[in-house]
């Protein structure tokens, strides 16, 4: 497995960790994990449940706070306090738990917290047209935006949630399994997505576990395994099979075995 | 740049209003259209507040039958000014349920914020204004402590605001020292205000006619610059209709209670600060939030809403509208005294708020039914004092009269979510 | 059943002990009365009496299960002497055992406990007929009344009621309606009264018995709301002497209140029970002139309360010392004392 | 079938216990482990009730320099009896919260259930016996009552128990009728049994002893079949030393309290029923559902639940255990009257579990908070009667007491969510 | 795209519906719905975002009512009131939305309402050690099994729903996109585990936005297009690019614009 930690990224450093540790009570999440993101750079963070991806996520996003380690921001270091303090320096975020309110509307969980306004008052006409712009952009396949979200399909809402982060003008997009609810179409729509915010300059940090869709569209893949940096590739140098080695820690491993049977071709049912 | 990233949009916009272009939605156009609508709302149980007034219909007629008067223009008059105060601190209760708090401290600090004016101004001599003015910085103070507790210590609402209720009872006490009740002078500007201003004849149906046409134009409005995105726009003939029925309604309301003393400031004032707070809750920013947190408050805190800051503006606002509210009926009742706010506010606010459909839970509910809740509660209470009975059978029927109100709407949110909403 | 009875032991408080405790219970803090001049007055006695006995004071809200843990804390600290003003003395039965059984003698002050070693007060039923007394002699003997009670809930509202009924059902008065007074409060009563405004004419209402003065407010505040000039207002009553419904006297919106000249009963009070505590005779009168009586079989001392109309408030009221002419007569009822000659 | 299906299990069982053998976990072996767990529990602000056990002892040290007789074994033992039949109140709070619903009239349901004990023995010369079972009856009405409200119409809890409290307050009133209070002859069997009940000297300690070698044999038959299913057990002696903690602790009180009178009967009912509530909560399935509907009524329903006799369970025994409380609370007071249960009650009763640490919002809390909250309002109400000081002041310190009794639970759970738990 | 609508399944029809209609306030989730699954059969249903499934799923297992149509279970028309009576006729699901109790432990919610117990008091060993061994099964990578579900990453909640379904003896499992949130090793486990349900005679319905999964292990596949039966393949008919075609309801959609581009070879980054 070839494992090649200085990496040069595709243009400056926008974001880098080092040392990131985390703890929940008895449970050691993340120990001494490092990480970088370029500007134009789709960085895949791939591993295991469990392995701590959405905490190190939910870390650069300033809902948790590490319990050690330095989050370098466009090169400075910072202290990322919360939420809010994420967003002014330019961080979006995916959330896996999409983070949605249930109780308000499509429109208004779509802009939430930069909600359009005339004044003091909403603009309610300009939010509810540019959120049809944005879910057609994405191919969402939603009714009405005037329902309340829980109204809505699981990949309804994962739409919602993928349609907000591009509310604003952030420098890196975080997308925490992204695709996972969402249908053929969609999923392909957020891939082309992803490669246009590359274009465009910002630095994704992409997590999924669908190998194919990370092979599509990362420029370097990073793999988790119990909280440790485990392995990191170039997505030209990794093959499925090197990288799902990686993930589960052994290459005897019941994907390998899988594939293998299906390979031997017999027919079910 | 993310907006240029999505410039690339699919397919080009529809020939339908882009939020009807779902072919799963069942449309909904001329006459024919909303009725249909309506009877499928009927049918679902998606009333709104209708059943609760259906409730209030209910027992008008109920207490109508037992007793004439009731539906007087007096009783109507009188109705309206008692429920104003109380419905003032309802209001405030509404803010917190929204955020799915509680404050169980509106009556002590109604109680505390009057003693407060009332020693101010007739023991120490100082002018109404300045009383008055002392008393609502006793609501922000408390309100600002209550979002110190919250926010930074982490105590639930339920605990400081009970340690609110005890405490701030006994500053009233304190307060009011040894002579206990104080009496406002009855040319006092707050008694005179909350008393005997009521809106004249023909002010009043000018007031009618420039409501109706503020509703008119902002609803013309709206639809034209739907309109001008390519949105839906309400049929109309509708909004017509809509208008109509509010001129007569307001019209025929305002005529019935002139045969009395007409609408009274106070009531006016009352209605007021709920459609202000409608509006603030509906069309800002602030309201937009408040709703978030109390929907899911780590879903607003990761959106970057300034949390604290809306926990804040609540419990602050629901202090001084507490502190509005006893000073109101401070001067209503021409007096305060050791027993201001410490009996029924409490319960009487809370249960305004919740019988007028907003939830205990959080994030939903609106500043009406602060208005619809209390309106009910005094028309029961009104009711029982005309029919005249012991009070053993009074506390029974208020009770059962109660449920009877809410039950309907139970029923029918009940025969909503049978039938899949929400 | 073991250790009930020796539960006095050890609290080392026999009875003849020159430091005794003494424990006043008083009822709720809402009325002004108690902590204003009850426990002030009865702790001062006290002192003079018996300068090293120690008064511990509770007050039990209006609460009987309160008042039943504070019966028990008072013992708990060695009270040996228990001065008790029960929030409900029909049901304090269970606190005089208590006391009784850890050697403590109970005093029921202000309204009757059966059972009790002495009882002194103002009689309920007796204040009920002199309100009563008072609305017929102001009305003529005729005309209609609102008749406005206290709180169904609270058992003295049941006896000035039973006093008040005795002597307006005997006479030409009648009352329109009749109300129970939830927690006695102002609200209600304005409530309830300006209800009843839609009702009735205002001059259909030649009178109304409020049972106390806290009451008399609202139903002042609902007449004049209804335009009633405070000048014109019909005989309203009270009770309690409250100095906002001296006021109101004084401005003739309000006909009565009874006054319970409470020094007397405090001052007796304490006599009693420093005579309890050093183990001392109680005597057949007392030093504050009163003597002694049985009252369903409970020695007793019984006071006379007091009608303060306008004429007699500075006989009454401002003599005592009860309120200062200056706590009274404040810029809004200038004029009023004036006339009725106080300064 | 499904079973089978699972048969191929992928790896033999590891040598470490099933429940250990991830490597994130972080070990707790022998004294040091513990040492160091207790201590990250400590820094994470994992306490459990530490904290609020922490508060009263801050309080009880306070008001024992105040007043030494605060600590006096005879001050403890009435401690102990007064908050009795409230705890029992609260425990029926306990179970509706954990439903996260409310019950606003277990004060009004205990002084009906009482009175009409009171009037069938007094009044209607029926055995004490019956009384009691009639009043266990009206509370089982009651509750049955409510959960057809809430399971069949949808009635939010805060409304039906509004209503409640309102409509059973007057039945107090008009089943005691125009006497009022009615007093319980002081031989009855109910007034002896709560007021003049206390266990033996040599019985308490054999009871002492029963305990600890109960609690001792459950931990060991626990360990032992854990070890026989591969899981991991605590270590042995911890075992040991809790249980030693437990006689000494245990041991210790009794010897205090003999002092005076002893443990009353009436506190070890409490002490019983609240530990067969945290068994039935935590050991049995109904208790699993009840946390489950709590927490998440839907996924509770989509396990296949049955959610009403949830809730018809919770609801009758909130009422049955309120009319207990009455009972009880009448007993020790001798009386019944107009006021019994309408004053206090439901705030009392409410707080306590709140204090105790059981949410409001559902699915969190225990049994055992009923005991620590009443213990609490208890000690402060105690403290500040021997005090002795005016109302005003009482109020205000009680309201301040309270808020540091719970602060500093809040701010040591503060500690823990911002160290990333919860 | 070739729709073959009469189909004789594996084994005999466990479960039959005809003509199911849902409506929703304004929206009409489904109409006219009509699905067969045979015993040992694995029945994949797709669609788009918002097409339904989940809707369908949740008719089936007795949460939503139907607005009309029938339920045919085991031969007899049934109707499944509520839940616990879709337990009672042996349909277990995996819902999308997981279902679980955030408040209680992994243990607790893998058993609810089919607790293990000693008369009525719980035996929590025997459900703590079955609860390790399910998961097990699995290659959960929890690390212990009594803290509370609210502390999960994602993917390990994904896999106690699943775990749940194994609990007690249905005769029809239906997971409704269960492996969106899993790990490459527990997306093989589970189709695995399908492939053992189908061999002991269960009847599956899988739901999945994954036509890999789909084709690898479903005897037939449903298609749903905006609440309506849209198309039906036998596994070995359908082809990826003609289940996307019936999906999104037209051949030149997004996915296979995508899979050209990249066919077009170009590099990125
Ligand atoms: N409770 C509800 N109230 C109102 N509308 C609903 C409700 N549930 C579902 N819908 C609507 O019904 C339609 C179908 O939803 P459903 O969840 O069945 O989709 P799905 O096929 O499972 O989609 P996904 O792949 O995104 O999970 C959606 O448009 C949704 O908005
Ligand atoms: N709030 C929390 N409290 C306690 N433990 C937590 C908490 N959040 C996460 N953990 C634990 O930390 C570990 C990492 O979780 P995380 O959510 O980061 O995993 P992940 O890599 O995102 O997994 P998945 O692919 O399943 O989403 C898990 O073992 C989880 O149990
Ligand atoms: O004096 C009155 C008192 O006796 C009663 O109990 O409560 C109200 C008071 O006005
Ligand atoms: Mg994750
Ligand atoms: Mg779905």
């Amino acid at each position: 497995m070839s494992t090649s930690t200085t990496q040069s990224p595709a243009g400056d450093v926008v974001l880098s960790l080092a040392g990131v540790t985390k703890r929940f009570g008895a449970v050691q999440a993340l120990t001494d994990v490092h990480l970088q993101v370029g500007a134009g750079e789709v960085v895949a963070l791939v591993g295991d449940n469990g392995a701590g991806k959405s905490t190190l996520v939910k870390i650069i996003s300033g809902v948790y706070q590490p319990d050690g380690g330095d989050i370098i921001f466009a090169g400075r270091k910072v202290s990322v306090g919360g939420p809010s303090e994420a967003q002014e320096l330019g961080i979006a975020t995916v959330f896996q738990d999409l983070a949605l309110c249930d109780n308000l509307d499509v429109v208004a969980n779509l802009f939430l917290g930069q909600e359009k306004h005339h004044g003091s008052v909403l603009n309610e006409v300009e939010m509810e047209q540019e959120a049809w712009r944005l879910l057609r952009t994405l191919s969402a396949k939603i009714p009405s935006v005037r329902i309340p979200i829980a109204a809505l399909s699981g990949g309804q809402r994962q739409t919602v949630a993928i349609a907000r982060s591009l509310v604003g003008k952030p420098k890196i997009v975080m997308l925490d399994e992204p695709t996972a609810a969402l249908g053929v179409a969609q999923t392909a729509e957020v891939l082309n997505l992803v490669e246009r915010l590359r274009e465009t300059g910002l630095g994704v940090i992409l997590v999924s576990h669908n190998m194919a869709d990370v092979q599509a569209v990362a420029d370097r893949i990073v793999v988790l395994r119990l909280g440790r940096n485990a392995a990191e590739f170039k997505v030209e140098e990794a093959t499925t099979e090197e990288l799902v080695a990686a993930i589960t820690g052994a290459s005897d491993n019941v994907v390998a075995a899988r594939a293998e049977r299906r390979q031997g071709g017999e027919q079910h049912g | 740049m993310a907006e240029e990233a999505t410039a690339t949009a699919t397919a080009t916009a529809p020939a339908v209003a882009a939020d009807l272009s779902d072919e799963r939605l069942i449309r909904t156009e001329g006459a024919a259209g909303y009725a249909k609508l309506f009877l499928n709302r009927l049918r679902g149980g998606d009333l709104g507040s209708l059943p609760v007034i259906l409730g209030l219909i209910v027992i008008s007629i109920g207490f109508y039958s037992a007793e004439p008067v009731f539906l007087s223009s007096r009783n109507l008059v009188s109705i309206s000014q008692f429920a104003a105060p109380i419905g003032i601190i309802a209001l405030g209760i509404v803010l917190s349920l929204l955020l799915g708090e509680i404050d169980l401290s509106v009556g002590s600090v109604s109680g505390l914020a009057a003693a407060s004016m009332a020693v101010l101004t007739v023991d120490k001599g100082h002018s109404v204004f300045f009383g008055i003015v002392a008393a609502l910085l006793v609501g922000l103070v408390i309100g600002a402590f209550y979002a110190f507790l919250y926010t930074r210590l982490g105590v639930p609402s339920f605990v400081f605001s009970l340690a609110g209720l005890l405490s701030f009872q006994g500053m009233l006490l304190y307060v009011l020292g040894k002579n206990g009740t104080i009496n406002l002078p009855s040319d006092s500007f707050l008694v005179q205000w909350t008393r005997f201003k009521f809106v004249g004849d023909a002010a009043s149906y000018v007031l009618v006619a420039v409501i109706v046409a503020l509703y008119l134009a902002a609803q013309l409005w709206g639809a034209a610059s739907r309109r001008r995105a390519g949105l839906s726009t309400t049929w109309m003939p509708m909004i017509a209709l809509k208008a109509a029925l509010l001129a007569v309604g307001l019209g025929f309301l305002t005529y019935y209670v002139n045969i009395d003393r007409g609408w009274s400031y106070l009531w006016l004032f009352f209605v007021l600060l709920v459609v202000a707070m409608d509006f603030l809750l509906r069309r800002t920013r602030w309201g937009r939030h408040l709703y978030a947190v109390g929907g899911n408050v780590e879903a607003a805190r990761r959106s970057g809403i300034n949390v604290n800051r809306i926990y804040f503006s609540v419990f602050a606002l629901t202090s001084v509208f507490a502190a509005v509210g006893g000073l109101l009926a401070a001067g209503y009742q021409t007096s305060v005294s050791q027993a201001s706010g410490t009996t029924d506010t409490n319960l009487t606010a809370i249960a305004a708020a919740v019988i007028g459909g907003t939830s205990l839970f959080g994030g939903r509910g609106t500043a009406y039914s602060a208005l619809l809740g209390i309106v009910v509660l005094q028309a029961i209470q009104t009711g029982l004092n005309l029919v005249g009975v012991d009070s053993s059978v009074r506390f029974m029927v208020t009770g059962a009269v109660l449920l009877l109100a809410v039950a309907i709407d139970s029923v029918s949110r009940r025969m909503r979510s049978s039938s899949g909403r929400g | 059943a073991c250790g009930a009875n020796d539960a006095a032991s050890g609290n080392g408080s026999g009875a003849s002990s020159k430091a005794a405790t003494i424990a006043l219970l008083l009822p709720e803090s809402k009325t002004t009365r108690y902590e204003t001049f009850d426990k002030p007055l009865f702790e001062a006695k006290v002192k003079e009496l018996c300068p090293d006995c120690k008064v511990n004071y509770y007050n039990a809200d209006q609460d009987e299960a309160k008042q039943t843990q504070q019966v028990d804390t008072a013992i708990n600290a060695g009270a040996s002497v228990v001065v008790l003003d029960p929030v409900n003395g029909a049901g304090a039965g269970g606190m005089v055992q208590t006391a009784h059984s850890a050697d403590a003698k109970v005093i029921a002050y202000d309204r009757f406990i059966d059972g009790a070693d002495y009882y002194m007060s103002f009689d309920n039923e007796t204040v009920g007929k002199m309100q009563a007394d008072a609305l017929v002699k102001a009305m003529g003997n005729k005309g209609n009344i609102l008749m406005l009670n206290g709180a169904p809930s609270d058992p003295n509202a049941a006896q000035f009621k039973k006093g008040a009924h005795s002597v307006l059902d005997s006479s030409n008065i009648k009352i329109l309606e009749e109300y129970d007074n939830p927690d006695w409060s102002p609200e209600n009563a304005q409530q309830f009264v300006t209800d009843q405004l839609s009702k009735y004419q205002p001059s259909q209402i030649q009178g109304v018995y409020a049972a106390n003065d806290g009451q008399a407010g609202g139903v002042v505040a609902a007449l004049t709301g209804a335009g009633v000039k405070p000048d014109a207002l019909p005989p309203i009553t009270g009770q309690d002497a409250e100095l906002a419904a001296i006021q109101r006297i004084l401005a003739g919106e309000q006909a009565m209140t009874i006054y319970k000249p409470i020094p007397i009963e405090a001052n007796t009070a304490a006599e009693v029970a420093v005579k309890l505590a050093k183990g001392e005779d109680v005597g057949t009168s007392s030093e504050t002139g009163i003597d002694q009586t049985d009252y369903n079989g409970v020695k007793s001392f019984i006071f006379k309360p007091i009608v303060v109309t306008k004429d007699n408030v500075a006989d009454t009221v401002v003599k005592d010392n009860f309120y200062q002419v200056s706590d009274i007569c404040t810029a809004q009822y200038a004029d009023a004392c004036k006339a009725a000659g106080l300064s």
